[in-house]
């Protein structure tokens, strides 16, 4: 509770707070400069995400990998690892769902949870190979990461199209019916957006996270070694087994936000040229929310809705969307750099207490 | 000796940090040719003090005159140009570097206009020096290959490099063999002959007795009182540092000894670049009884430790815990097994400096009943447990939810002693655990060794320094060259033969000339 | 105002190629809002993406029609991309490119009232006109430019992605080939990538370095780099020791020069659009057809620029093909 | 494979290499001051952008040849602009040295790909620049076998890379301002004590950093691309990052595992091109590069030591 508390408290609401407004308004600037109308960019971006009940539910259909990866990112950071590689892991995941969804038929309350499983598990594996490589032979998980992105990328290539390959398509076949997580009632509410399971399971895992990491025997083991891994060693701790684990979950967490891109979202996997990108995003969310699970929460939200408000912006005042990651890279910034916004806030205080004195 | 002409003046100094007043109208004054000993407890604000006469804290109030001229001191710089030179508590030294990298390092002598370090000329300086201050340092060496003692030369020649005449030390001593303190107190005597000004923070009230010709003594950052140590002694220095009456005699009972319980056999273990870091050792530890390890770092200690607590795995040998074979185990069935440690470096092996005391208290226990419980920590459990141990231990802390990395060296080693005391061990290592500290924590922590013994508890001292294991032991074993060369009683011995022993001395040796 | 004109008219550059006389222009367009949802590669992407905005383009021209685009930064766009304009009641949306099928199949099937059209790839829905193109007969034209043209007999194909559309450039080429030059061997490298101009240029330097002297590409972006080092080679080569690229999708010698730009692969995805939208503007929407388009409604085929760098004779041979293969009598393979 | 097909891949190796191994170059000046630099990504983006705009507004100006070597310049400058607020981010600010190496990477991709949209009327990508590098043949080292092909028939950008390598060797290891930073970088309050500026010994590190990745940047655009869209940098920073690493910080280590990189892409194309390699899936060449350096790290022996004081702000009187 005390973490959840401490979360709320002045210092640390404020400063996000600001950030997010300084964030706009660099944005707002760089829009007039540029001879746009910021006031009805950032209107249209509103109203793209809660203008009506179906860009809202896509909205949150967005929001829902961005929690899935932010969360990978935080927890390998908790625990002293930097996983670059949410994108690869993400990739596995979505192939492994669709692997267990277009191969088997079976009644729903098998076939779902089977992939879910299934590919949760091949994204956590192929996060511990980075793991391992790092426990065993101490390879820098930086590197290693990185390399297995690439790697990941062709391999579900590969594998879409040797053995899942709807003909002509350059895709895999439709998963099957029973494998899928939509919400129907729920999609119909909100004018066939495309609402699935998995953002009940984004939030779950929020939980999970921060009860493993801030509840468990096994988080409290992880976090030592993240924090002092001579330390861990010292007190009997299994350091190498540690860091296996910690990527472990961390990849499985990444692999969640592509398996339920593909059981709720997509329903097949497409030939890919290149990555999502939601593994890269996964970093930005982490720090966002301090790598700390609620935050990343919000961080995904925060992400999530600016950036899928962008095509509404650029639909509404022509803005160009890339706006929007200057917006967020500035939010970023100010929230990572709360000496600037202390620093801004003495100046200010300093400035008007002189006026006083005038 | 001259009389003494004022070389530096600090007059009401006055530095606060967050929460505390560091310095609180101090003055200090130094004279030419003087050793200056500045004594106070842990957090003083000694170190606070000689960082802002090297410029690298900038006082609230007051002001500096260096040779009478009034002085600001902005930066090391600065003061390096005054003439002022700093050896810091904690070494400043690259480690992946040279010596004389080291020294050379800010103010380079260059070649080929200025683009070049020009190495040769760097190297035939330092071993000038070295000559002409008789400190025989090896000027290829890797700080990483060289003792702690070298260290400290290498950090003295540094200041003499850049021709300081006032030099301050900072615990010089806290880290170094007896042999070495005396060689350090020669060079110092040495130094001021050749015309330099020293001050000299330390612990230790026999050094400032030995050497000092002034002492200053501060107390929760106010001065108490600045005089000429002739017509001083220990004691009343001791009583002016805490405010209060200390025993400087450490009275204990006789221990009663019971049967072995650690029983180590032949141990051997191959340490960095193939040679025996351990080689054949052998001792016995009974119940109630407080073993000392004497010896100078680096003949095998930490290697020692390891092997016992099961961090590395011997080549050979045994080791018997309550008749238990324990070589191969792992660190947490040995530490099950009834061995508790002490590490040596608290900050990196002892704690984890960002977690709250709360939870750093069960850093060896957290998977046990009651702090585990259906594999999720119970927290009404371990803060009950933190905050029994917080007071049972006197660990000054705000509360169990502070990081442990505000809390002073000396509760950061109280906190570690009450966690591993408290898992009631049948063998309790201590590793240096009186590193830094000031009397009156180590009083504390000597008492609770004690007391361990007292309950009929084994107790492993590994220290360097001979003060503590003669003070301490009930029995010595001094190590050398990872091999128990002898075997002694406190009272049946002195500090010569005891470091003779760990000198494996047979011949005279050149140390520095004088 | 300024920026009104950036998505919604002013010309992209390169976009003057095959623009119709403005004096044309009539208003019959003027209430009808059309719109496009690109693919990943974003509407400058040199390739379908730019062409098809370029057919909307000359349609607000030509008939006062007012037309948008919207970008998909990543697939999940395509969908919400196309419901953003079917919401706002746009008399017709085009998903361009293969990878739009599944999206604009699921908002046809959403909002039967919508009107919806697709580049490459086929979706049967009654309220949805498909647009293919038949790249394996352009191909083979090309094929035949280059198999008639190499002097080493070595010939190479870069390719995008191994998937359907590019596997039909691909076989194309190959068939036109080896109908003129059966000893001519081709050599193959798919990069893997349709943006990435540095496997492009390592791709073509190892098969020039093999020998080859005509490249063709099918690879997008990843063509830049095959230009860019055919480029860089003609800078010092000898005469006789030139290399060619042909290009893709539209007349890549307007922007890489004919010094390099053997001749090019045309597919006019702005012809399709613009006629298609025309369609709907006059009432004769094609919902629920199919529309190949081949050599024989000239969309696909070579740009008149030809004519530079293709002696008469080898475009001799290349029209006697086309003939051909619209009669029916070659038959052009389309996949293994 | 003969000699001719070796030194033909080494020269395209050296291709892609360039531009990693300048930008290595500038991660291993920032990590070596003990900066952590995971904007690579982003200042080469910004490199790449600034060099085809310029290049292309210099040709149109009439620059001629001088045209790539403006956009080079260019490059720099603006790689240097975007470290800039790396800098003083982290060394000023103090903040996390990975976040904001994170925002270099948006803010560059956000706000290159918007200046594009502004620069060219609404385009995606910037003009095509003819006026790019050439490749410049060495009389007389060029007729060495394999290496004459492989090394001395290269763009000026490579001879510069190469060059550069041999320069930030000898300023580390050599020069007074080398100990400096690695100094700065092993232990900052040791260099602090005997006077050295270790924030402004930061700034000047991150400061070429932005420098040398913004030339990697522009090197892609100004000899590979010729423009500069929203995918001319795709993952090139990262792997640099991973060649400062993997060669252990040192610009010799970082040279070889960038060429070693782009030998192990060229090997891709030249397997295509094989008969009995021809059967292999494609998906498993173009995994190649990425797998061989994993197999290479793990072969290798001895772990990777990074700069002792590597992502910790720096605080006077700090313990
Ligand atoms: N950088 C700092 N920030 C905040 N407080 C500090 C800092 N440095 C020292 N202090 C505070 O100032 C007090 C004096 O510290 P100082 O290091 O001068 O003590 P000391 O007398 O040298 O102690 P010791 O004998 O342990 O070396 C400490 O209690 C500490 O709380
Ligand atoms: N950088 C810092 N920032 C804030 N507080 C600090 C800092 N460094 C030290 N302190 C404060 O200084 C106090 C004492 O620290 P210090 O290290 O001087 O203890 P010590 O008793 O001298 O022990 P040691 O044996 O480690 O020197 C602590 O209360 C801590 O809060
Ligand atoms: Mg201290
Ligand atoms: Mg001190």
């Amino acid at each position: 509770m005390n973490k959840l508390i401490k979360v709320f408290t002045k210092e640390s609401a404020v400063v996000p707070l600001i950030a997010i407004v300084l964030g706009l308004l660099v944005g707002a600037v760089i829009m007039w400069l540029g001879g746009y109308d910021p006031i009805l960019a950032y209107r249209s971006l509103f109203n793209k995400v809660f203008g009506n009940p179906y860009d809202f539910g896509e909205t949150l259909t967005a929001i829902t990998p961005l929690v899935f990866t932010g969360l990978s990112v935080a927890f390998a950071f908790r625990t002293g690892l930097f996983n670059i590689g949410a994108e690869g892991q993400y990739i596995m995941g979505m192939t492994g769902a669709t692997f267990i969804g277009v191969n088997l038929h079976m009644p729903w309350y098998i076939h779902a949870p089977l992939a879910i499983v299934v590919g949760t598990l091949i994204g956590g594996i192929w996060g511990m190979i980075a793991g391992y490589l790092k426990a065993a032979r101490g390879v820098n998980e930086v590197i290693t990461t990185i390399m297995l992105n690439w790697i990941a990328l062709h391999l579900s290539n590969y594998i879409v199209r040797r053995f899942l390959l709807e003909e002509g398509k350059g895709r895999s076949f439709m998963i099957d019916e029973n494998a899928r997580v939509t919400i129907g009632w729920l999609s119909r509410m909100l004018d066939d957006a495309r609402v699935h399971w998995g953002m009940f399971f984004a939030l779950l895992a929020v939980i999970f996270v921060y009860a493993i990491l801030f509840r468990t025997k096994q988080g409290y083991e992880l976090r030592v070694v993240g924090s002092n891994a001579d330390a861990a060693k010292y007190a009997g701790i299994n350091v190498n087994a540690g860091i296996v684990k910690a990527m472990f979950i961390s990849g499985a967490l990444a692999g969640m936000a592509g398996v339920f891109q593909v059981l709720g979202v997509f329903m097949n996997q497409a030939i890919a040229a290149g990555t999502t990108g939601h593994g890269f995003d996964g970093i930005a969310v982490a720090l966002l929310g301090g790598n700390n699970p609620i935050g990343v929460l919000l961080g995904a939200i925060l992400f999530g809705t600016l950036s899928y408000g962008a095509a509404g912006m650029s639909f509404g005042a022509n803005v160009p969307p890339e706006i929007i990651r200057i917006v967020i890279g500035s939010v970023i910034f100010f929230v990572a750099a709360p000496g600037i916004i202390r620093w801004g806030m003495k100046k200010f205080k300093h400035k008007s207490s002189k006026g006083e004195a005038v | 000796m001259e009389q003494a002409r004022t070389v530096v003046e600090m007059r009401n100094i006055t530095k606060r940090f967050p929460g505390i007043v560091a310095n609180d109208n101090v003055s200090f004054t130094l004279g030419k040719g003087e050793i200056h000993a500045l004594l106070g407890e842990n957090g003083a604000g000694k170190s606070t003090l000689m960082n802002i006469l090297f410029g690298l804290y900038q006082p609230e109030e007051g002001e500096i005159f260096v040779n009478g001229q009034k002085v600001n001191i902005d930066g090391p710089n600065k003061a390096i140009s005054l003439g002022i030179g700093m050896v810091h508590q904690h070494f400043k030294l690259v480690h992946p570097f040279t010596v004389t990298e080291n020294i050379i390092l800010g103010s380079e002598p260059k070649k080929w206009m200025g683009l070049a370090v020009d190495r040769k000329l760097a190297y035939e300086k330092v071993e000038h020096l070295s000559k002409q201050y008789g400190l025989n340092i090896d000027p290829y060496a890797k700080i990483d290959d060289i003792s702690v003692g070298m260290q400290q030369r290498v950090e003295i020649l540094k200041t003499l490099y850049r021709g300081a005449d006032i030099l301050i030390f900072d615990e010089p001593t806290a880290v170094l063999t007896p042999q070495e303190i005396a060689e350090l107190l020669v060079i110092m005597k040495n130094l001021v002959q050749q015309g330099k000004s020293i001050i000299l923070i330390t612990h230790k009230l026999k050094e400032i007795i030995a050497i000092a010709d002034k002492v200053t003594i501060v107390r929760r950052g106010k001065l108490i009182d600045s005089l000429p140590v002739a017509g001083t002694n220990p004691n009343m220095l001791a009583e002016k540092m805490v405010g209060r009456e200390v025993s400087l005699k450490f009275d204990k009972k006789e221990a009663v000894i019971g049967e072995p319980v650690l029983e180590v056999d032949r141990l051997v273990m191959k340490g960095r670049g193939g040679r025996d870091a351990l080689n054949e050792t052998s001792f016995v530890l009974r119940r109630g009884e407080i073993l000392g390890i004497a010896g100078v770092e680096g003949n095998g200690q930490s290697e020692l430790i390891e092997a016992l607590t099961g961090l590395s795995s011997v080549a050979g040998g045994s080791i018997k815990l309550a008749g238990v074979e324990i070589a191969g185990m792992t660190t947490r069935q040995v530490s099950e097994a009834g061995l508790s440690l002490i590490p040596e470096d608290r900050h990196k092996h002892g704690l984890v400096l960002d977690f709250p005391v709360r939870e750093n208290m069960v850093l060896e226990t957290y998977y046990q009943s009651p702090f585990t419980q259906n594999g999720f920590l119970n927290f009404t459990a371990i803060e009950k447990h933190a905050e029994r141990l917080v007071k049972e231990f006197d660990v000054r802390t705000p509360s169990i939810m502070t990081d442990a990395r505000a809390l002073s060296g000396g509760n950061q080693q109280k906190a570690i002693i009450a966690r591993e005391v408290d898992k009631n061990p049948e063998v309790l290592i201590a590793a240096q655990p009186t590193r830094g500290l000031d009397v009156g924590a180590i009083e504390f922590i000597h008492k609770r060794l004690v007391e361990q013994r007292d309950m009929g508890k084994a107790v492993l001292l590994i220290s360097y320094e001979l003060d503590e294991i003669m003070q301490v032991s009930d029995r010595i074993a001094v190590i050398y060259e990872g091999r128990i060369v002898g075997e002694v009683k406190p009272s049946e011995t002195n500090d010569q033969q005891l470091g003779m022993m760990m000198t494996d001395y047979k011949a005279p040796q050149g140390g520095p000339d004088n | 105002a300024k920026n009104e004109n950036k998505n919604n008219g002013a010309a992209s550059p390169g976009s003057s190629a095959s623009a119709s006389p403005t004096a044309s222009a009539d208003e019959s367009g003027k209430d009808f809002k059309i719109a496009m949802v690109t693919d990943v590669g974003g509407v400058n992407d040199k390739s379908f993406n730019q062409s098809a905005w370029e057919g909307l383009q000359r349609l607000k021209k030509d008939h006062g029609a007012s037309v948008k685009y919207l970008e998909s930064k990543e697939p999940t766009n395509y969908l919400t991309n196309i419901n953003q304009f079917v919401r706002e009641k746009y008399n017709l949306t085009w998903g361009i490119g293969f990878l739009m099928g599944d999206a604009v199949k699921e908002a046809a099937a959403k909002n039967p009232d919508a009107q919806l059209a697709m580049i490459d790839n086929v979706v049967e829905a009654p309220n949805v006109a498909s647009i293919t193109f038949a790249e394996n007969e352009g191909s083979f034209l090309v094929g035949v430019v280059a198999g008639m043209m190499t002097k080493s007999n070595k010939i190479g194909f870069v390719g995008g992605i191994d998937i359907p559309v590019i596997k039909r450039f691909d076989l194309g080429f190959e068939a036109g080939v080896k109908a003129v030059n059966p000893n001519a061997t081709i050599k193959k490298i798919y990069t893997g990538a349709f943006d990435k101009a540095d496997l492009g240029k390592a791709a073509a330097a190892s098969m020039y370095n093999d020998g080859v002297d005509i490249i063709f590409h099918a690879s997008g972006g990843t063509g830049n780099g095959v230009f860019n080092e055919a480029k860089e080679r003609n800078k010092t080569a000898a005469k006789d020791k030139k290399v060619w690229v042909i290009g893709v999708d539209k007349d890549q010698s307007l922007e890489f020069g004919d010094d390099v730009t053997l001749t090019s692969m045309l597919k006019r995805v702005d012809e399709a659009v613009y006629s298609i939208s025309k369609e709907m503007i006059d009432g004769k929407f094609p919902a629920g057809k199919i529309t190949t388009l081949g050599l024989k409604d000239n969309a696909v085929g070579l740009p008149d620029t030809s004519t530079k760098n293709v002696p008469a004779d080898v475009l001799a041979k290349v029209e006697e093909y086309k003939q051909k293969i619209i009669s029916g009598e070659i038959k052009v393979p389309t996949a293994q | 494979m003969d000699i001719a097909t070796l030194g033909n891949m080494l020269n395209t190796a050296l291709v892609f290499s360039t531009a990693l191994i300048l930008a290595a170059l500038g991660g291993i000046l920032s990590e070596r001051s003990g900066v952590v630099n995971i904007g690579l990504e982003g200042l080469m983006t910004a490199g790449a952008f600034a060099a085809a705009v310029s290049a292309y507004w210099a040709e149109d100006a009439g620059w001629g040849a001088a045209s790539a070597w403006v956009g080079l310049a260019a490059g720099a400058l603006f790689g240097v602009l975007f470290a800039l607020i790396h800098a003083v981010a982290t060394i000023t600010f103090r903040a996390d040295q990975v976040v904001s190496g994170i925002v270099i990477n948006f803010i560059a991709t956000g706000s290159t790909l918007y200046l594009v949209k502004q620069l060219f009327e609404g385009a995606g990508e910037t003009s095509l620049v003819n006026e790019t590098f050439h490749k410049w043949k060495i009389p007389g080292l060029s007729e060495i076998p394999i290496i004459g092909e492989g090394i001395f028939n290269a763009y000026p950008t490579t001879y510069v890379a190469l060059i550069l390598v041999g320069v930030v060797f000898y300023v580390l290891y050599k020069s007074t301002f080398g100990l400096r930073l690695r100094a700065v970088g092993e232990h900052p309050s040791a260099a602090d004590t005997v006077g050295i500026k270790v924030l402004r010994m930061r700034y000047t590190a991150v400061l070429l950093s932005g420098l040398l990745a913004g030339m990697g940047g522009a090197t892609i655009a100004l000899t590979t691309t010729g423009t500069f869209s929203h995918n001319t940098i795709s993952g090139q920073g990262f792997i640099a990052l991973a060649a400062v690493i993997f060669g252990k910080w040192n610009p010799l280590g970082a040279m070889g595992a960038a060429v070693f990189f782009g030998f192990a892409q060229s090997i891709n194309n030249v397997l295509q091109l094989f008969d009995f390699s021809s059967h292999i899936p494609s998906e498993f060449i173009y995994m190649l590069p990425y797998v061989l350096t994993i197999l290479v790290l793990v072969g290798a022996v001895g772990r990777a030591r990074a700069p002792g004081a590597l992502g910790e702000p720096y605080y006077q009187g700090k313990r």
